[in-house]
């Protein structure tokens, strides 16, 4: 078989999957390495762009699949209507994110970290199938813990968690601990800016009754 | 679903105390506690009636800032009980702790879902299988009985019980304790940074409250920090203190 | 708008259809003259041919559609019968038993009992002949109910529905159990109101089931 048929077999082959296909399956269909599955993945990709053509060859959740080209989102919006997926609200957001990095966490690690019951935000995510139980805790009371599903990952459009920016990314800096910190500080510290912001605002306290 | 405290505008206590201490980034040291705790009751008052959960939490929260406040007001602090007041500081440590990693998991959840509206641009095909090679398919049933059926649905509706013990934190370390064992650790150590400080930390709280204790030991002079680029690893130099270096005023160490 | 992306998002749209999409359909959802439409897909087919690529643009049904090049077919029926798993995984059997049971069940009510979406699992049942549409809530929504066909039946080997055990030693379920720690917890109000519903439909689904 040339090379020219084993590029021809895969672009068949993933017309009909309606999951993303893992290279390795690839590679055992056609008796080929999986190295080379790789290569002539690459190559297509290459090729869909150069040609300009409406749909892309992606690397998502593990495997290769073909999705449109996002510039086309408005025409296939139209096409599909509802095809929509429905937005998650900033609590889910939030919720998705600590199981995402924290992986694998009980309901309960989650909710010492957001300050609320989580319950319901859990129920949601996994509804959408955003997120699953993933295992018990050997520990005692053997909490449920969650972690992301494949879904999740092509959701994000991501191949896996890897890909995700690291979190130390979003640690928040210094100057945003001070303030934290401050504004939980009764120390003589802040009464003396205290004192000062009074006096500052006592001054123009002034002006601003003759403007209004 | 059940009530969130999603609108109109915060997700829980700690989204709002963020909110309340962070709104007015630009003058940072015009925070003052008391402005916190009138906003925080406030918004308790308005959450009249709701989530009993988040109620509560809310009043733990408001509760441990109303005691900081109170601390405040008293003229002199020396008859307070020792155990009382590390106990206090324990709280705040814990909630700033708290909140450090509330703020970093909210930032993070804005990049997912900025990756996540990148993704949904791009529509998968999700056709499936053609007719003409249905038929191909291998049975799926072999050797599914009447009864495999009858039991995977008793699974499937099975009960399925959960621990609810969200209230419980898992944070251990203090500022306060690290504080005082950095001051053991550090002259040994001479100069080191704080990832090699954490690297035994499992949990990232325990990190944030190294890093406050390396903060706090900044303030009063004994170590220096440099940190070469944005989010790059803190190196903190042991710098000594002489004999009047006045611990007491380290904010979280007494004694 | 060049021509170019009328090529393109032509593609994207045929790339997402799971029915042949007419002509007409493109002409209107592009804004340009359906003899454009055919001109357009026309050359389509002829680059695809000249690309020797796994798939081919046909018209068929009255519409267009991609579909795998014919002497693609060994490596497609390879991937039939060696890529997918030859059993059924857990949760889909689950699903099919919820069907069994209490059809006919919307998508959205097994989705109540499973607590996951259930999508792509009922997409493969319904593939694989084991279950089918079986008519429409006459409620808001006009959900599609499903229920299991007679393939399901006779891979089985039973005559009729009746001959499924019946759910005699009935344990409470998820819900009911949910529905009743709750009712504890009076901030989630909605949520017994939610799972009460699923506990009544679960009530009376023995006998159901066996009448049919």
């Amino acid at each position: 078989m040339q090379s020219e048929e084993y590029r021809k077999a895969i672009e068949a082959i993933l017309l009909v999957s309606d999951v993303p296909v893992e290279p390795s399956l690839l590679a055992q269909l056609l008796e080929i390495p999986k190295a080379e599955i790789e290569n002539i993945c690459s190559e297509l990709m290459a090729e869909y762009e150069n040609d300009n053509r409406g749909f892309v060859l992606v690397n998502v959740a593990g495997g290769y699949r073909y999705q449109t080209d996002p510039s086309m989102a408005p025409y296939v919006e139209r096409f599909v209507l509802e095809g929509q997926t429905s937005r998650l609200s900033a609590a889910a957001l939030e919720t998705l994110a600590i199981v995402a990095y924290k992986q694998p966490i009980s309901r309960m690690q989650i909710s010492a970290i957001r300050g609320v019951n989580v319950d319901a935000v859990i129920r949601t995510l996994q509804q959408r199938g955003y997120i699953g139980e993933v295992g018990k805790d050997p520990g005692p009371g053997n909490a449920i813990l969650f972690g992301t599903t494949s879904t999740f990952l092509e959701r994000l459009g991501i191949n896996d968690l890897s890909d995700l920016p690291p979190l130390s990314n979003f640690v928040p800096g210094a100057d945003i601990v001070e303030a934290l910190e401050d504004g939980l500080r009764p120390d003589q510290y802040n009464d003396v800016l205290d004192s000062q912001q009074h006096n500052d605002e006592a001054k123009p306290s002034n002006d601003e009754a003759a403007s209004k | 679903m059940s009530y969130e405290v999603d609108t109109p505008v915060f997700a829980g206590p700690f989204d709002l105390l963020l909110h309340l201490i962070l709104q007015d980034e630009v003058d940072l040291y015009q925070v003052s506690l008391g402005g916190i705790i009138e906003a925080y009751l406030a918004e308790i008052q308005r959450m009249e009636g709701v989530n009993l959960a988040v109620a509560t939490e809310f009043l733990l929260i408001a509760a441990t800032l109303i005691e900081l406040k109170s601390r405040r007001l008293l003229p002199d602090t020396s008859d307070l009980d020792l155990e009382e007041e590390l106990a206090l500081w324990e709280e705040r440590d814990l909630l700033l702790a708290r909140l450090l990693e509330c703020k970093t998991f909210k930032d993070a959840s804005q990049a997912l879902k900025a990756l996540s509206n990148d993704a949904s641009l791009s529509f998968p095909r999700l056709v499936g299988m053609e007719e003409q090679f249905l038929g191909l398919m291998p049975d799926l049933l072999e050797g599914v009985t009447p009864k495999s059926i009858n039991q995977a649905y008793l699974r499937a509706t099975a009960p399925k019980p959960q621990l609810d013990l969200f209230h419980v934190t898992p944070v251990k370390l203090t500022v306060a304790e690290t504080v005082e064992s950095l001051i053991e650790e550090l002259p040994v150590l001479g100069k080191t940074t704080l990832k090699h400080l954490t690297k035994s930390s499992v949990d990232r709280v325990e990190v944030v409250i190294y890093f406050l204790a390396v903060l706090e030991l900044y303030k009063q002079g004994v170590v220096d920090l440099t940190q070469i680029k944005t989010f790059g690893d803190l190196t903190i130099s042991w710098l000594g203190f002489d004999e009047d270096t006045d611990f007491a005023n380290i904010n979280t160490y007494e004694g």
